[in-house]
């Protein structure tokens, strides 16, 4: 059986990504019986030249967002040769941090792509708004988090790219998968496309603190409290995205005495995680009198550079930042 | 594919002349996605319309329909019951209001259209999303309650009550009857209104099944049709309608009389009394509006209007015994209280408050010298000990009220005197000596004992107390150590504390005041402290404050008095240090105050440093506040509150050891001596509470007080007499000893000045009644009730009010007596009415000879009465001039007119004979002006007929007043969450179709509430009404419409979000599953919790979000 | 005549506001024409994700209208929608929309010309904001 | 004819980087840039603070808790003991990975990395010595990262240093775990340095070759390990030349854009920052492993200092520029890393009352440094009165070491140029030198 193509890339991101994917092939096992590499920079050294002599890529993982032209022109070629693009890590995913940018609206100091008397080299042109991966290119299947967790990249390598074939199925892999995605596993056929590779509820369902009664009294920043270690954070008043953020995780932050901050993206159902944060939050807010609520609400601070920390570009219902300008279509490299 | 059917109802003009129908079906059959076909049509509503929908679901295969008309609270039924007989789910359709949301509110066609087509294709889009649903049903409460017991709740009432099932009748006012009762005869049969509509009210006040609810109003209502809880309140009656047996001897003892509000002011009545002979319920009960505003503002809560009232009366001695319900110093009260009853005397608005402290005074001055002893009487004597320490005012006060309710009490006084303060603090000219005795000894004689010279926490403990048995223990130990100044000085010689002073010049020991005395201190007692000193020979008595003039706390009356006794005022200056000569005062140095309090009201005084004074002086009394004595207090080992003072629960006084309870100055800091007296009946209350059922509760309820602001009603009752003026001493006289100052009222003024009371409170709960009362049915301390009653249906009958015909000035109503509304006339005319029937002049009671009706007073007019006919005045005028007729056959009536409107059967008729029989002239025409010219009115208007002006002299003016809403119908409205229209009349479900129905299931109108009616329609609408009660209950269940919330238990986290967010209590939380479980019985649908959902694992069914997206993206596509 | 015509979402309660829309038009007072109304149970169940998807789709303005506070058919469900408002409007703020394109009105059922009131004051004020900068339409592959 | 070379995406960066070369003329051009902006300022203005040590991780796993230390200064909170040795046991911890993962990438440089090493039986290629290794570090890398999970939430973005403390105690049950592990990096550490000194970069051609690429002598700058926290800089001899606090850093060193790179270059501000020029510019210096070295920092733990015997041993005492003493400096430090591991992740050192001091006030402002695995990083924050971030500077003095970067490249270019090599061996040479840097 012919061994499948595999392409692993970073646009504008961090390594963390790549690591999680040399984490896994470190940790559990290498994926070269089914795979030969065909494009990682990161790991390999490829260059780009070097896939102009790769007819077919099976399985393209691409992480991080999409920033510059050369991102751009980077996800348009992966897809052109690719039969199924994964989205790795919330960059790709939804944007992720650099997805803030939008929110800022402006553009960095170096985006000077002209060349200095024609010897100086040029730079690929930052777009004006930062997008996700999706927002370029069709996606098939994406694995969320910041960056994923092993066992769902590992998932995610079984199910696209060795489906019926991997002798090591690794059960721990499954754990929380959307029933039908993991039956795809097992069974090894391929997931519908457009999966997820995570949990289909909110990352309450997994998070290990207990939760009382949810009654808002009292705002406070992550600074100003030392929440009890076993209590749902947000009934102790920190602002924690659990309740919104699609699970998968297993509540990493919170068990790490950090409110969740949604790198998971907006639960399945969810239309917008900023607008269903403000809602459930609220909603238990300790108060009928109009005064004391908006004294409450005032205790919030940055809610759009919270709730959407990772999902500003992808997610938010809302765009922010400038128009797309025309220079975004494509630049020298 | 799915197919949607889409159609366009033209209402004919009412959406076709806007909207042009034919393009929005046309445009969106082709524009969008699964519409199959696409339709419009004259009247969708009518059956050809109806059956196209159904041929089309029938014949295409429709999946969904989309009808554009009406608002679906019109029409939504009928087409939801017309797909589903063509066999289609009735959610699968989706109505879209163009007319009442697009045609009838625009102005533009080619907006109206385009607004038209946008909310269709939202409909086109949403409807494709939806679910085909099934509802469930519950099962009715099957009891009603008719609000408004006039001739429409009436009627329902009996009706349903007839058919078996049970009705609660609920009245505003004591009696039921409504307006009808008020009525003498009615139109065009002339009955007598009593003779018809007694039968019916006592018919109701037998009927087993009818609970009749006086004096009730609704609170708030809950649940939905078939399950309704409504909130009643219930106001007291006083009178138990069980034991009253109708007799009347209370009456006759009442010493208040009101003008009665059921004969609209033409007599007036007691306050306890029965509107006319054959009320149902056929007993008495009390009128009384509230505490009034003296009682309200007294600490001890003293009957103020009780006591003037009976003053007013001559009942001095059931005067006395009232005040000392709640207060047993009525003599010093009268002669020291700051007097906050006087401060909110209603009076006060009109000229002065009455002199109530001086009338107390009287009244226990009279007992003294009388020797009466008036006191309440002793309840049964018990066994249990109560120790009081302190036998200043609040202690005296808890001994009195412990003894009269049995206890055996002993105070504990460290001075050798009693009285505390009173004894020691207050000069004798302020209250001399001998009073203050006879109302310790008051107390003493009732059994208390006591013993002087004990010092507590030396010479008893609370563990001695306990041992010798004490059950509790009340510390009034007071404050009587001078605060210091603690400036440079303060310890030389000839520099002493006020209180001290005034305290050792009582006790009899030496006290030295120089020839120049400066007094530091800007409150009441700094000003007794020196005019004191100018009592004791000081030549000069010199008084320096911080405050300003207006900014002292001491009274303004001693300041004056103090004045024309010579004292010498310093405002606004601080002492910075005393001056000596071998140590020696001889002077006193002082800043500049710039203010005393900063911003924020807390006293912090400024000073401007610059500005200097020094006063030269031998003497230097200090008296700027007392404080508690530190030692005793510290060392009781009970918890204390800041600034050294005992802590203790505001309401019963408790403390934080069990049994021990504290009050009066010590807990409060200084305050007033009514305050101590309060505290000390308020101990007393939580004593015996706490014996006799060994816990604490907060001690009393409060009735609900009057409006502070002036009532019309109240400046009408309002006497001319002045307020009384206290004879004094003249300053010469009074400055070189401490003789009382002021002499005290006689009988005469204090006669007088009770009658100058308002009764604010209308009934004054003196208990005249209660000890007439043979059956012992009153009870003056009834309290408000608050009734919960859950039923299956609501009838609102709250009918109307007159309109105020004060509106028109020029008609010189409540100017000129003989100008009256034909309610009045009704009274006149009635055989129980002020008159007896008779229908005389009010200004003069001479039969009038010639009456003039005026039509349309607040009707037809939008520019100062109501835009609406009142439907029943013409009529009414014309059977009063028939009555009047019938009453002086010689008389003229005439009638100014607009149009006549007699739609009625037999009203026509009845007009004719009015005019031509009983020969009344009808001028058509408004009225200009009514005026008095020569002891006559003359109404001015014109002859729109003749056209030209006409004045008719009258002796007798008839005002024929329109009806409007119920003043308080926002109220019910509010309650209900019942629509009214601008005018407050409550809205029909359809004005036509849906008389009786709201748009409410389960709530019925019945009568004039909806809008102007005569009694044939209102009685066939309570009957209608019941009908509908009647069909509800006979079903016997309703349909609870499945538009519920769902959960998706794939999506649910579990946490608990939503939990506490439903206000049925639907929603629970799986301790199992870890997931919310909604129980779809209780829940509503309201969608909070699908809102609040951080996961968006609940919708509601019909309004899922896809199916709101879908809709927001049609429209705005 | 080229002015800028609003397009306004109205989410009105069944039990008040838009028993006040009904009246108004009953009434006929005239209103402008750039509200279109969707009947919902009660303000309580209007998701703030309503208000966000109605911006996103190209509405100028957002109008919430329930019953008075206390007078909720539900109890008190518009208390709730009221404690979302404040921190929603501080979330549409950050996100570019400002203040008066959002509204939460109580309207109760017999208060069509205070409907007819808001209606007008809101289309005017909407209108001297000028339109809500369009989104760019995102392509319907999105992210999950 | 000019003829321009591009070598991208560049192997082992953590940030899009190219090299450019122009080739033809008079002279050489060599460019290493930086491909793609960072945009930290507009991620992070209008953040709330408390918020920096998550969002920072951006740049790598240190700057947690470089943020977090930061914090503490703008917080004005002293965080307790236990919290300081948890912060310093993860980092360390991360200074041990870091290194590995540096040198398990020079070593797989040498041949595929993903090599089917299960078939790798079938066909025995060059350099086959190497096998036995790979599966060793990659057991040893995934216990380094077990025991950065345990303290700090998370390997790759750390969750637990916040301000004034850590957010979580360890669990006990994990102590056992943490010893276990911290035992068999210092085996391993010492094993792994004795087989790739010994083996690798002394005796080999590779070790020849990895002595020829150097930037040449230029300044040094770590931070003091003493209680001020200094930040030293040295001159090209070892000698001390200038010394100042964290706070100072943004008025010692400048930071300029050329308009070929979205990152800025870092320098010595006044002392020259000619990026491309092949002569010597006085501003540049080192950081990281060879620069402590080279300022002749003593390691504190006994098989470190053995290492360190055995550096100076084959290569002479420090100062040293060469990309062979690059490589050796990581393996002195790896082994000090992982025997302060052992010592930090004692039980006694991580529990106490509080792991947490909770600030009562916000300060306006604030900058620390710590001594990340790559080299000094500096973090300095303005907030308004609310704790909204208002302005940050942030200098990573490795990864905006771009001038360095570029005179790497170039070396390597030059190299060979010289040697004729093949566009493949020039990309490996260049990848090669520029992974310790």
């Amino acid at each position: 059986m012919a061994k499948k193509k595999l392409a692993v890339f970073t646009a504008t991101g961090c390594s963390a990504c790549e690591n999680s994917v040399l984490d896994v092939h470190f940790q559990i096992s290498p994926v070269t019986p089914w795979a030969d590499i065909a494009f990682w920079p990161y790991v390999t050294g490829s260059q780009w030249q070097d896939l102009d002599h790769v007819d077919r890529i099976d399985l393209c993982m691409f992480a991080g967002a999409v920033r510059t032209a050369a991102d751009r022109k980077a996800a348009l070629k992966l897809r052109e040769k690719t039969r199924i693009m994964l989205a790795v890590g919330a960059c790709s995913a939804f944007g992720g941090m650099p997805g803030l940018v939008n929110l800022a609206a402006v553009r960095d100091e170096g985006n000077s792509a002209g060349a200095d008397e024609g010897i100086d080299p040029a730079l690929p042109g930052t777009e004006s708004r930062v997008s996700a991966l999706s927002q370029i290119v069709d996606v098939d299947y994406v694995v969320p988090g910041c960056p994923p967790p092993k066992n769902l990249l590992w998932s995610a390598i079984q199910a696209l790219l060795c489906p019926g074939e991997c002798t090591s199925r690794i059960s721990y892999a499954a754990s929380r998968l959307p029933e039908r995605i993991s039956q795809c596993i097992t069974s090894g056929i391929l997931p519908p496309k457009g999966g997820t590779f995570a949990g289909e509820k909110a990352v309450c369902a997994s998070c290990s603190r207990v939760k009382e009664e949810k009654k808002f009294r009292s705002a406070f920043r992550p600074y100003a409290i030392d929440p009890d270690p076993g209590r749902c954070l947000l009934e102790q008043g920190v602002l924690c995205q659990g309740i919104a953020t699609r699970e998968g995780c297993g509540g990493l932050c919170t068990a790490a005495g950090a409110p969740c901050r949604g790198c998971f993206g907006k639960a399945e159902a969810v239309y917008d995680p900023g607008a269903k944060m403000v809602s459930a939050v609220t909603s238990t807010f300790d108060s009928a009198n109009a005064d004391e609520i908006e004294a409450m609400s005032n205790e919030f601070v940055d809610l759009a550079g919270t709730l959407y920390r990772y999902t500003m570009a992808a997610q938010c219902a809302l765009p922010v930042g400038p128009a797309k300008d025309e220079n975004d279509a494509g630049d020298v490299l | 594919m799915k197919k949607v059917g889409v159609y366009i109802c033209h209402c004919g003009t009412n959406i076709g002349g806007k909207v042009d129908c034919a393009r929005v079906a046309e445009e969106l059959g082709a524009e969008m996605e699964h519409v199959a076909v696409s339709r419009h049509y004259k009247y969708m509503c009518s059956e050809p319309g109806q059956k196209m929908i159904r041929d089309d679901i029938a014949e295409l295969g429709l999946d969904y329909v989309v009808e554009a008309s009406c608002s679906p609270k019109m029409h939504e039924p009928t087409f939801r019951n017309a797909v589903s007989q063509a066999g289609m789910n009735q959610y699968n359709f989706e109505m879209v209001n163009i007319r009442e949301h697009c045609s009838w509110v625009l102005e533009d066609e080619e907006a109206a259209t385009h607004k038209a087509k946008d909310l269709v294709r939202g409909a086109i889009s949403r409807v494709v999303h939806h679910q085909p649903l099934k509802g469930s049903t519950t099962s009715v409460n099957p009891k009603v309650l008719v609000l408004g017991a006039g001739i429409a709740g009436i009627t329902a009432a009996i009706k349903i009550a007839n058919a078996g099932y049970q009705v609660y009748l609920v009245e505003r006012e004591e009696i039921i009857g409504g307006k009808m009762a008020q009525f003498d005869k009615t139109f065009p049969t002339l009955d007598c209104s009593g003779c018809i509509l007694t039968p019916k009210t006592s018919e109701v006040g037998r009927h087993p099944n009818i609970e009749i609810l006086t004096k009730s109003e609704i609170m708030e209502v809950t649940g939905f049709v078939g399950n309704f809880n409504v909130r009643v309140l219930q106001k007291p009656r006083y009178v138990s309608l069980e034991t009253c047996t109708g007799c009347g001897d209370c009456e006759e003892v009442c010493p208040i009389d009101v003008s009665s509000p059921f004969e609209l002011g033409m007599t007036t009545r007691h306050p306890i009394s029965r509107p006319f002979p054959q009320a149902i319920p056929n007993k008495y009960s009390i009128m009384r509006a509230g505490m009034p505003p003296c009682q309200a503002a007294c600490p001890a809560g003293v009957n103020v209007q009780g006591y003037m009232t009976l003053a007013g009366v001559g009942r001095f001695d059931q005067a006395l015994t009232l005040i000392r319900e709640r207060m047993p110093f009525a003599s010093v009260c009268g002669r020291i209280c700051v007097r906050p009853c006087e401060d909110a005397c209603k009076r006060g608005q009109i000229d002065a408050p009455s002199a109530i402290c001086y009338t107390k005074r009287f009244l226990g001055d009279r007992d003294r010298e009388l020797g009466l002893e008036q006191n309440p009487p002793l309840k049964e004597r018990r066994e249990e000990k109560v120790a009081v320490i302190g036998s200043g005012p609040s202690g005296l006060s808890a001994a009195y009220f412990l003894t009269l309710e049995g206890y055996q009490v002993t105070i504990f006084e460290k001075l050798p005197v009693m009285g505390g303060m009173l004894a020691v603090g207050i000069p004798d000219y302020r209250l001399p000596r001998d009073v203050l005795d006879h109302e310790i000894r008051n107390v003493l004689n009732m059994g208390v004992q006591v013993k002087t010279g004990v010092t507590f926490g030396k010479d008893i403990t609370f563990d001695s107390l306990d041992q010798d048995g004490f059950k509790a223990v009340y510390l009034a130990t007071g404050l009587h150590v001078n605060r210091r100044l603690n400036v440079e000085g303060e310890d030389l010689d000839g520099v002493g504390g006020g209180v001290e002073m005034l305290r050792n010049y009582t006790l009899g020991e030496e006290v030295k005041i120089g020839k120049t005395a400066v007094v530091i201190g800007g409150g009441n007692v700094a000003l007794d402290v020196a005019r004191s000193a100018i009592r004791l020979g000081a030549e000069t008595v010199v008084l320096a404050c911080l405050e300003s003039r207006e900014e002292m706390p001491a009274w303004e009356r001693e300041i004056e008095e103090g004045l024309e006794e010579g004292l010498i005022l310093h405002n606004s200056w601080g002492p910075t240090r005393f001056l000596g000569e071998n140590g020696k005062i001889s002077g006193v140095e002082f800043k500049r105050c710039t203010s005393v309090f900063d911003e924020s009201g807390r006293f912090n005084p400024a000073y401007d440093e610059s500005e200097c004074m020094e006063l030269k002086c031998d003497t230097v009394l200090v008296a700027i506040g007392q404080s508690s004595d530190g030692d005793i207090i510290g060392g009781l080992g009970l918890e204390l509150a800041p600034g050294g003072r005992i802590a203790a629960d505001p309401d019963t006084l408790a403390t934080s050891r069990p049994g021990v309870f504290c009050g009066g100055d010590g807990m409060l800091g200084p305050a007033t001596f009514v305050q101590a007296v309060s505290h000390g009946r308020q101990a007393a209350l939580s004593i015996h509470h706490y014996i006799e059922h060994g816990g604490l509760r907060p001690v009393e309820m409060k009735e609900r007080p009057v409006d502070k602001d002036l009532k019309e009603s109240e400046r009408v009752r309002a006497k001319p007499v002045e307020r009384g003026r206290m004879p004094m001493l003249a300053p010469e006289e009074r400055k070189h000893s401490f003789d009382a100052i002021e002499l005290g009222f006689t009988e005469e003024m204090a006669k007088a000045e009770g009658q100058r009371c308002l009764s604010c409170g209308i009934c004054c709960q003196c208990g005249e009644c209660v000890r007439k009362c043979g059956p012992q049915a009153i009870d003056l301390s009834e309290k408000e009730k608050i009734r919960d009653l859950d039923v299956g249906a609501i009838v609102v009958a709250t009918g109307v009010d007159i309109f105020d015909a004060k509106q028109y000035p020029e008609y010189g109503f409540g100017k000129y007596p003989d100008v009256i509304t034909n309610l009045q006339f009704e009274r006149l005319c009635n055989a129980s009415g002020p008159t007896s029937g008779r229908v005389v002049r009010p200004s003069n009671g001479e039969v009038p000879q010639s009456v003039v009706f005026i039509q349309c007073v607040g009707s037809r007019d939008p520019a100062k009465g109501k835009e609406y006919c009142s439907k029943v005045c013409c009529m009414v005028s014309a059977k009063q001039l028939s009555i009047f007729k019938h009453h002086n056959p010689d008389g003229q009536a005439y009638v100014f007119y607009i149009d006549n409107r007699t739609g009625g059967k037999g009203y026509e008729e009845f007009l004719r004979r009015a005019i031509e029989e009983e020969n009344a002239q009808y001028i058509r025409g408004r009225v200009a002006k009514v005026f008095e010219e020569g002891g006559r009115l003359v109404v001015r208007g014109e002859n729109s007929l003749a056209g030209g002006p006409v004045e008719v002299e009258a002796d007798l003016v008839v005002l024929a007043t329109g009806l409007t809403a119920q003043q308080d119908y926002m109220n019910v409205s509010r309650a209900l969450n019942l629509a009214t229209d601008k005018n407050g009349f409550f809205i029909e479900l359809h004005p036509k179709l849906g008389p009786v129905e709201t748009s409410l299931s389960g709530i019925y109108l019945a009568g004039a509430a909806q809008g102007p009616k005569d009694i044939p329609e209102s009685v066939a609408q309570g009957g209608a009404a019941a009908g509908e009660v009647l069909t509800l209950f006979s079903i016997g269940q309703v349909e609870i419409e499945p538009t519920t919330a769902q959960l998706n238990e794939r999506l649910c986290t579990g946490c608990k979000t939503c939990e506490g967010l439903c206000a049925y209590d639907a929603i629970s939380f799986s301790e199992q599953t870890k997931l919310a479980v909604i129980n779809a019985a209780l829940c509503q649908g309201c969608g909070t919790c699908a809102a609040a959902c951080p996961a968006a694992a609940i919708a509601v069914a019909h309004y899922t979000p896809d199916q709101i997206f879908a809709q927001i993206e049609g429209i705005l596509a | 005549m080229n002015r800028f015509e609003p397009r306004i979402i109205a989410f009105l309660c069944n039990w008040c506001s838009y028993v006040a829309a009904d009246a108004a038009g009953v009434a006929r007072l005239t209103q402008l024409p750039n509200v279109r109304v969707i009947r919902v149970n009660c303000s309580g169940m209007v998701d703030p994700s309503y208000v966000m998807k109605a911006f996103a789709d190209g509405a100028d303005g957002v109008l919430i209208g329930g019953c008075h506070p206390g007078d909720c058919h539900y109890i008190s469900g518009n208390i709730k929608t009221l404690r979302r408002s404040f921190l929603l409007k501080s979330l549409l703020r950050e996100l570019g929309v400002e203040d008066g394109r959002f509204r939460l009105e109580w309207i109760a059922a017999s208060e069509g010309p205070r409907y007819a009131k808001v209606v007008n004051e809101m289309v005017e004020e909407i209108r001297s904001l000028g339109p809500y900068v369009p989104p760019q339409r995102r392509s319907a592959k999105g992210a999950a | 004819m000019m003829q321009a070379t591009f070598f991208e995406p560049l192997r082992w960066r953590e940030h899009p980087a190219r090299v450019a070369v122009y080739n033809g003329g008079e002279e050489l051009k060599v460019y290493y840039q930086v491909t793609a902006p960072r945009d930290l300022g507009a991620i992070c203005k209008g953040r709330p603070v408390e918020e920096l040590p998550r969002i920072l991780t951006l740049l790598g796993p240190a700057h947690h808790i470089a943020s977090a230390v930061t914090l503490d200064r703008l917080f004005n909170v002293e965080p307790p003991p236990p919290a300081v040795n948890m912060r310093q046991a993860l980092l360390q911890t991360l200074v041990f990975s870091h290194h590995l993962r540096k040198l398990f990438f020079f070593l797989t440089s040498l041949e595929d990395p993903l090599a089917d090493r299960h078939s790798a039986v079938r066909t025995l290629g060059p350099p086959r010595f190497l096998r036995h290794v790979f599966d060793e570090v990659m057991q040893c890398l995934s216990l380094a990262q077990e025991a950065a999970v345990i303290l700090g939430g998370r390997a790759e973005h750390p969750l637990t240093a916040a301000a004034g403390g850590v957010s979580r105690y360890v669990k006990p049950q994990s102590y056992n775990r943490l010893a276990e592990i911290g035992d068999t990096c210092v085996i391993f550490a010492v094993k792994f340095a004795e087989f790739c000194g010994g083996t690798l970069l002394n005796a080999s051609e590779a070790g020849e070759a990895l002595n020829e690429v150097s930037p040449g002598p230029m300044s040094s700058m770590s931070m003091s390990d003493d209680a001020d926290a200094a930040i030293v800089v040295s001159d090209r001899t070892g000698k001390e030349i200038d010394r100042f606090t964290p706070a100072d850093v943004f008025d010692k060193v400048e930071l300029f854009h050329e308009p070929w790179s979205y990152e800025p270059f870092a320098c010595l501000k006044g002392k020259g920052r000619n990026v491309l020029a092949a002569a010597d510019g006085d501003g540049l210096y080192f950081v990281g492993p060879l620069a402590r070295l080279n300022r002749g920092l003593e390691p504190s733990t006994p098989k470190a200092e053995e290492e360190r015997g055995r550096f100076i041993e084959s290569l002479g005492p420090p100062p040293h520029f060469s990309l062979a003493a690059a490589y050796r400096a990581l393996l002195v430090e790896l082994i000090q890393s992982a025997e302060q591991m052992t010592v930090l992740y004692d039980q006694e050192k991580l529990t106490g009352p509080a792991v947490r001091t909770i600030p009562q006030a916000i300060g306006q402002q604030a900058g620390a440094a710590i001594e990340s695995p790559q080299g000094l990083i500096v973090h300095r924050y303005r907030v308004d009165e609310r704790g909204m971030v208002q302005e940050l500077d942030i200098l990573d003095t490795a990864a905006q070491n771009n001038a360095l970067h570029c005179r790497i490249a170039r070396r390597a270019v030059e190299l060979s140029k010289y040697g004729n090599r093949t566009r493949e061996e020039t990309k490996k040479n260049i990848e090669a030198s520029l992974l310790p840097f």
